[in-house]
């Protein structure tokens, strides 16, 4: 308990002499505008001015990118005026990141997954942030508005191509609001058998309804047709970009003197990015609107206490089904999205671990909060897309310019990781020793023993050591295998040092601490 | 398991009644009954559904068939049930659900292949005993995993008590991709691959199957599955004794009923917690080994689908309930392997929509009984 | 005629019987209360009014309308409305907005005019925000709206309750022992509170209370159950000088079965 | 506090990797990167990683003629964690590198067809090494390009084969993945032509315990099982199947060719028969080099396709060099692109690759192989049993017309 209570204090003046003088200058109304233009600009020159012939590039590039895709959330929690925010956002959002797209594709398409990530963790959200229903099948639905625009564009031998049933590309628009209609019935549909259900029997059936929607598209093949099997429908239609884009971009081209390697790509990816803005602009604003109204408020009512709720006369499964009818009608537009922009659709895309990672964008970012949601997408898939793949890219240039740490470096890093690992085992080891004999001047000098042994290690090292060679790096310790084990240990992390996710919402916070406070007065008692 | 009462002059074969041969009853109506429900419906399908009725072809192949479709889900049932203890025990104390107990299924099918690799290695593989081999990979893997369920409690689960209940979800599941790609890591340095072969192939007695006659067919059950079953049973039987029949275990009773009371009532809930989790992870890890025993060969991925369906069958027969979990995985077993086993005949549908039944099957019991088969009915204090 | 009618209403549990043949009727614009011993049936009595338990044998019919299969949702629309013994507010949302989802059955609740903010949305959210209000005030929690329930004192969450359970307008409020857990000063301002609900809002109230000072200087017509049944009714008067009552409760508080009632 | 020092520990890292690369020289020789895509995460890690192993072996032995030339090959792998989303950004990453003139990949058709759509809109050159599924090379894109067979010509082979074998009852069975469910498809519909009865057609994602699926095969008792799969997969079946009684024939695609099904099948899974593009190391001693530096150089024997990896890596360094010959600088994509698709007879391990006008091998070489010998080691002596030489659809389709 000592050491619990000491901690904030300290972590206060520490994070404190970090963030202070930034949170000063964004609660500053009047440095705080400039402040963030130059930021921004300042970013997207950094990104503008990096080469991939560069062969640390893969660093600069994770260390660069991410801040310019969260600017929106730092513009948004500075202290200025909602006019101002507004502006900077749309700075962010329609000049800053195109412009980095345009220079390079392959920030086009993290932003276009983010953006579609975003508007899969921004459906979760209602369904299990704002009502409570833990759904761990969630991808169905985003299966269901991309089979739905697949079957209907994809040239390979279906049912609806042997009937001449395709639509051309202009229906594409249309076909987002069916995706809407056709996956909130869908939603529907399950959710009337199993809204009953309470927690975590929902969870269960959820995540059923997920693979067996997956191994319905496996499987309706034959007799009939219909999906392709485990083949795939390839060869979906994109919709019809409209002129004004490559005008844009010829217009960039001319002005600012990017090199535009492959202007067909980037405009169809400038639609993209656009068609995708618009619907999560829709869906933010239908969340907001839902949450701030008598339906937002009876889920929060039926998430805090179902029987109550009722008692107040929130009918129950008429609210829980329109949170799933809701959710689901996202996941169905993007869908059909996700369908046009990979051009080809297969039940690979819908597994459950797509659902787990859309559940562990809404909690990593902060539950129940629409800000909470996108930042959760944002730092999810940056981390899974960019910053894990190209540290291990990273790494392998260093194999391959035959890069060598220099020993001084190997020792401080050795000292950094053992000396926390032994930090760690010597204060348990004090501890102890200090229950055990009561003695603590002994064990202190245990201490200064260690750590002078330790110090003596890394000067032996520094002399002596050859460094280390990245090209010794072992094959079976290739970084891009374990880019997952590190997105597990950071989930961990995360959820131990954030419990409330990233970005909580602050009336979340607040019960979060509460709720805290509850259980740790209640584990008093046994002995923790 | 049953209900218990710590009676003072407890005699020796009202011990034994209570703690073995009740719950080893219970078993066996639980078997008996999914059995005759399968046969039925097996029969009744068969009479019933492909042209010609009744199709005599069809019914010969069924009664062919059901021997061995029989103790195939007995013995995936006894798999699933193993595992779904773990996910059920957690449940009970801690209410939320622990998906990395799959994970720790996993780990436990590793250290059985280690110890046996070992043993193998070393060249005594075929001088020990058939059942002492067993004992010692079973057990060396139950303590291991134990131990592991144990650790992963103390740093993934413990400082998040409190927090709301997705939290500790999410922390479970990146404790499940940490396991994976670490003992992936692992056996990948030390071994040089991750297919991880038991090396039962080695052993003679382990591979021969047994043959069983039913009248007038014979149907060959291997071995291993024998194992499970017996395996199975005894460590349910030990395990009720445990939870029922101890202080521990009515420690963890307590725990699970109301963590608040039962700190103010002196029980150290974090060492019943801890020791929930040991108990929960060794099954876990026996159900592991055992299974790697059974099907020869293992990897770091292995734990996906039998967690999933062990979950499965933890809520199919009332998650946080122990009986049920035995049920719920007995049944589960068996339904698998009657579709598995039926669906062949019908070329429209086939095995590939075993899961999708599996599911409709769980959907239809949870719509009639929201708690799962042996849920008690959660009717909330109002 | 009678604002509620219960007639031969019984409940088991198993083998338990919770309420067994009750019969009972609730004048419009009364003050009644239903006592009795501790796992007597009060609490399961109420939740067969409300429609979260369905009930075995009998008839409850509220302002001429039968209410039996009817979910507790659509009891509140009917027009009677309840708070819990241990209170069950929403902790973490604030109280203002408790008050709000209490209006649920009220309100025209459509997700296009939700989406769209059309067709007179905003007003409604302001009425009901103004009546919120005006309901705190009722029960003397001006100016605390904002508050998140949790952080709220135990006597100022039982008035939440109340205004809560006003918010949806209702013909009979149900309170399940709405003085639980305050001191004598408390309770005396609660009683006032009881009696401003029906005096200034003509809202119909049912209690189960323990405290007797509260029964008897409140109602006006009192209920006892024991074991699941009617064993006296009356006016306070008359309730005092029953013999059976006094044995009941002396005879049972000695033997002290202490756990909650209602849920057995 | 914890938070702190866990943020100071990462900042300490990342810094001290920023500043190992000030101990670089600088770098005189012009780059030109191979790419990979392949799983090499997740439960397909290991053919993955034997993938993209065969392609860093082939870098490293083959870019001597580059080197001369002045330029200095770098080998990029990446993980496509078998997942179309992780794919498509890897490709648009990649796409971006100038310096990346070629890829190989991937191991998924299902991530391989809508990456191949980012290649080919930069002209980016993809070799696959392991996708057999039609529509890979079916859309017309001149960027294609495959050294594997086709589930539409293996499939087949195999049901001739069983046909020879005089069985006249086969049971099927695959993965429920595009390339295992692909080859079985076709191989039923050959079989049905063929006049052989098929008694059961599945699909099961089972990679453990098989019981419930061999019960009814029991019960059927098919002469023959097909399934199409990996070995991990199957050699874990038949070793069950076998214990459970099944006696008859057990034959597959070239998902079997790897040691580890012999390990993993044990005795079971002799005299199993299996069709490959892939020649054996008797007939191409090159494949016998092939695997004895593989385990010299990552411990372990080369899984199924790290040996056509080598040989798409091969034949892009080789259109590399070409067209850096004839560019006299870093050609361009559009040039390598357009080589590779002029390869003609090249020898590789595997075989000798011509690609047709679709990025197909014109003359696929099928072989029929018998596993020997239920030792891992012996994987290499495996019965040739047959050859067949059949020609890729559109080479087929000209020969018709002509």
């Amino acid at each position: 308990m000592t050491t619990a209570q000491s901690t904030p204090t300290i972590k206060i003046s520490l994070m404190g002499r970090i963030m202070a003088p930034i949170r000063a200058v964004l609660d500053n109304p009047v440095l705080a505008v400039p402040a963030l233009i130059v930021y921004m600009i300042a970013v997207t020159l950094i990104l503008l001015g990096l080469n991939r012939s560069d062969p640390l590039f893969p660093l600069k590039s994770s260390l660069a990118f991410p801040p310019l895709v969260l600017s929106p959330f730092i513009v948004l929690s500075a202290k200025i005026d909602w006019r101002f925010k507004g502006l900077l956002v749309l700075a962010a959002l329609f000049i800053f990141l195109p412009l980095i797209g345009m220079y390079d594709s392959s920030y086009f398409e993290l932003v276009i997954q983010i953006c579609i990530f975003s508007g899969l963790a921004l459906g979760l959200n209602i369904v299990v942030g704002f009502a409570g229903l833990l759904d761990l099948g969630y991808v169905a639905f985003f299966a269901v508005g991309a089979y739905l625009w697949a079957m209907f564009t994809s040239p390979v031998d279906t049912y609806f191509k042997v009937n001449n049933m395709l639509v051309s590309a202009n229906y594409f628009y249309l076909f987002i609001f069916l995706g809407v209609a056709v996956a909130a019935t869908g939603g529907i549909l399950l959710g009337l058998p199993v809204l009953r259900l309470r927690g975590d029997y929902l969870a269960i059936v959820t995540l059923g309804f997920g693979e067996v929607i997956r191994v319905l598209a496996v499987n309706f093949n034959s007799p009939t047709n219909f999906t392709n099997g485990s083949q795939g429908l390839d060869g979906v239609l994109r919709p019809t970009v409209p002129p004004f884009i490559p005008d844009i971009i010829m217009r960039v081209d001319q002005t600012l003197g990017i090199p535009i390697s492959n202007a067909n790509t980037l405009a169809q990816q400038m639609l993209f990015y656009l068609v995708a803005i618009v619907i999560i602009a829709c869906i933010i604003v239908i969340a907001r609107r839902l949450d701030d109204s008598p339906i937002g408020r009876a889920w929060t009512a039926i998430r805090e206490d179902e029987v109550a709720a009722i008692a107040m006369g929130v009918p129950l499964v008429r609210m829980k089904l329109m949170a799933f009818a809701m959710g689901a009608s996202f996941a169905g537009a993007i869908g059909v999205l996700y369908a046009a922009k990979q051009s080809f659709v297969s039940p690979e895309s819908f597994s459950l671990n797509q659902s787990i990672g859309i559940l562990a964008m809404v909690i990593v970012g902060g539950i129940g909060g629409i800000r909470g949601a996108l930042f959760g997408a944002c730092v999810v898939t940056l981390l899974n897309l960019q910053v894990l793949k190209n540290l291990s890219l990273q790494i392998n240039n260093f194999k391959n310019i035959d890069a060598v740490m220099p020993p001084w470096l190997v020792a401080v890093i050795l000292a950094v990781v053992g000396g926390w690992i032994l930090w760690k085992l010597l204060k348990a080891l004090w501890s102890f020793a200090n229950r055990w004999f009561g003695n603590a001047k002994q064990a202190e000098q245990v201490r200064v023993v260690v750590w002078g042994v330790l110090v003596a290690a890394i000067a032996l090292l520094t002399l002596q050591g050859s460094g280390f060679r990245f090209d010794d790096w072992p094959a079976q310790l290739e970084p891009a295998k374990y880019e997952r084990l590190v997105f597990g240990i950071l989930l961990i992390m995360m959820m131990i040092f954030r419990p409330s996710g990233l970005l909580p919402e602050p009336r979340r916070k607040m019960e979060m601490t509460a709720a805290k406070a509850e259980a740790e007065d209640g584990a008093i008692g046994g002995g923790g | 398991m049953v209900s218990t009462r710590a009676t003072t002059d407890r005699t020796i074969t009202e011990w034994l009644y209570r703690y073995v041969l009740f719950p080893i009853g219970q078993m066996l109506v639980f078997i008996v009954g999914a059995g005759v429900v399968v046969m039925v419906l097996a029969y009744l399908l068969a009479f019933l559904f492909p042209e010609p009725r009744p199709n005599i072809v069809l019914v010969d192949q069924i009664n062919r068939q059901l021997p061995g479709m029989l103790i195939a889900g007995v013995s995936l049932g006894f798999v699933y049930a193993m595992i779904a203890l773990g996910y059920t025990l957690v449940y009970g104390v801690l209410k939320f659900i622990n998906f990395a107990h799959s994970e720790i299924f996993m780990f436990g099918s590793v250290i059985g292949y280690e110890v046996m690799r070992r043993i193998s290695d070393a060249g005594a593989i075929q001088s020990w005993s058939p059942p002492l081999l067993i004992i010692v990979v079973v057990s060396v893997s139950m303590v291991c995993a134990g131990l592991l369920a144990v650790l992963i409690e103390r740093v993934a689960y413990r400082p998040l008590r409190g927090a709301p209940r997705l939290v500790p979800l999410i922390s479970a599941i990146g404790v499940s991709l940490l396991l994976t790609d670490a003992v992936r890591a692992i056996e990948a340095i030390t071994r040089n691959e991750f297919n991880l072969t038991y090396p039962t192939n080695d052993l003679a007695w382990l591979k021969t199957p047994l043959p069983l006659a039913f009248g007038e067919t014979t149907v060959n059950v291997r071995i291993t599955s024998i194992i499970i079953i017996i395996g199975a049973v005894l460590m349910l039987v030990a395990m009720n004794y445990f939870v029922n029949g101890t202080k521990l275990g009515r420690g963890i009773r307590a725990v699970s009923q109301d963590m608040t009371t039962a700190s103010l009532m002196g029980i150290n809930v974090n060492f019943m917690i801890s020791l929930t989790f040991f108990v929960g992870g060794s099954f876990g890890g026996a159900a592991g080994s055992l299974f790697g025993m059974n099907v020869g060969t293992v990897t770091p991925y292995v734990g996906f689908t039998p967690g999933i369906k062990a979950f499965t069958a933890a809520v199919l027969g009332g998650i946080g309930n122990v009986t049920g979990a035995l049920l719920g995985g007995l049944a589960l077993g068996m339904i698998e392997s009657f579709l598995n086993g039926i669906l062949v005949y019908f070329p429209a549908l086939g095995q590939r929509y075993t899961d999708i039944f599996s599911f409709s099957v769980l959907i239809l019991i949870l719509i009639f009984r929201p708690s799962g088969l042996l849920g008690e009915r959660v009717d909330e204090k109002v | 005629m009678a604002l509620l009618d219960v007639r031969n209403v019984t409940k088991r549990f198993g083998g338990l019987t919770a309420v067994s043949d009750v019969t009972m009727s609730v004048a419009e614009g009364s003050i009644s209360a239903i006592i009795g011993p501790n796992g007597a049936g009060k609490t399961t009595f109420f939740n067969l009014l409300t429609g979260i338990y369905v009930p075995d044998v009998g008839s409850i019919n509220f302002g001429g309308r039968s209410l039996i299969g009817l979910r507790p949702d659509q009891v509140n629309a009917a027009g009677m409305s309840r708070t819990f013994q241990n209170i069950r507010l929403f902790p973490g949302m604030t109280v203002v907005e408790n008050v709000m989802v209490g209006m649920h059955s009220r309100l025209n609740v459509s997700l296009v005019r939700t989406i769209t903010r059309l067709g007179g949305f905003n007003k409604q959210e302001k009425r009901v925000r103004e009546r919120a209000s005006d309901l705190l005030n009722f029960v003397g929690l001006s100016g605390q709206g904002d508050e998140i329930c949790r952080n709220l004192p135990y006597g100022a969450q039982r008035r939440v309750e109340i205004a809560r359970a006003m918010a949806s307008d209702p013909k009979l409020i149900l309170l399940d022992e709405p003085t639980a857990g305050m001191n004598p000063n408390e309770s005396k301002d609660a009683m006032e509170l009881f009696r401003k609900v029906r005096d200034e809002r003509g809202v119909t109230v049912v209690l189960i209370e323990h405290d007797m000072k509260v029964v008897m200087g409140i109602s006006e017509h009192i209920t006892v159950l024991n074991f699941g049944q009617t064993i006296a009714e009356g006016t306070p008067k008359e309730i005092q000088s029953n013999e059976k009552v006094v044995e009941a409760y002396l005879g049972r508080h000695a033997a002290g079965s202490s756990r909650a009632e209602g849920e057995a | 506090m914890r938070n702190k020092r866990f943020a100071v520990l990462v900042l300490v890292v990342v810094l001290a990797l920023a500043l190992s690369a000030t101990f670089v020289g600088a770098q005189d020789a012009k780059v030109i990167k191979i790419a990979s895509q392949t799983p090499l995460s997740g439960p397909q890690s290991a053919l993955g990683s034997s993938m993209s192993n065969g392609v860093a072996l082939a870098v490293e032995q083959l870019s001597g003629p580059l080197t001369e030339l002045g330029y200095k090959v770098e080998y990029v792998p990446f993980d496509d964690q078998a997942t179309p989303d992780v794919g498509v950004a890897n490709a648009q990453n990649l796409v971006n590198d100038p310096a990346i003139l070629a890829v190989v990949g991937h191991l998924n058709s299902g991530v391989a067809i809508p990456s191949s759509e980012v290649y080919n809109a930069n002209n980016l050159v993809m070799i696959s090494p392991a996708n057999t599924n039609p529509r890979v090379t079916g859309r017309g894109f001149t960027t294609v390009n495959r050294v594997c067979g086709r589930d539409d010509l293996q499939g087949p082979t195999g049901a001739r084969f069983v046909n020879e074998l005089g069985a006249k009852s086969v049971y099927v069975l695959h993965d429920t993945t595009s390339y295992g469910q692909g080859v079985a498809e076709f191989f039923q519909k050959e079989a049905e032509n063929l006049g052989i009865t098929v008694l059961g057609y599945e699909g099961t994602t089972e990679t453990a315990n098989f019981e419930g699926v061999i019960q009814p095969i029991l019960a059927l008792a098919p002469e023959a099982i097909y399934f199409g799969g990996i070995y991990s997969q199957t050699g874990i079946f038949i070793n069950q199947a076998r214990a459970a009684g099944y006696t008859g024939y057990f034959v597959g695609p070239d998902g079997f060719d790897s040691s580890e099904f012999a390990q993993l099948a044990g005795e079971a899974g002799v005299n199993t028969y299996y069709t490959s593009v892939a020649g054996p190391a008797t007939i191409y001693p090159d494949a016998a080099k092939f695997i004895e530096d593989y385990k010299a150089k990552f411990g372990e024997d080369p899984q199924p396709f790290a040996a056509q990896s080598y040989d798409s890596a091969a034949i892009a360094l080789n259109a590399i060099y070409t067209a850096a010959v004839l560019a006299g600088d870093v050609p361009s994509r559009a040039a390598v692109a357009s080589v590779v698709r002029a390869t003609k007879g090249y020898k590789g391990l595997t075989g000798t690759v011509t690609f047709d006008a679709y990025g197909d091998n014109e003359v696929g070489l099928y072989y029929v192989l018998q596993v020997g010998s239920a030792d891992p080691a012996a994987w290499g002596s495996n019965t040739l049993l047959k050859t067949l030489e059949i020609p890729s659809p559109y080479k087929a389709l000209l020969d018709s017309g002509s």
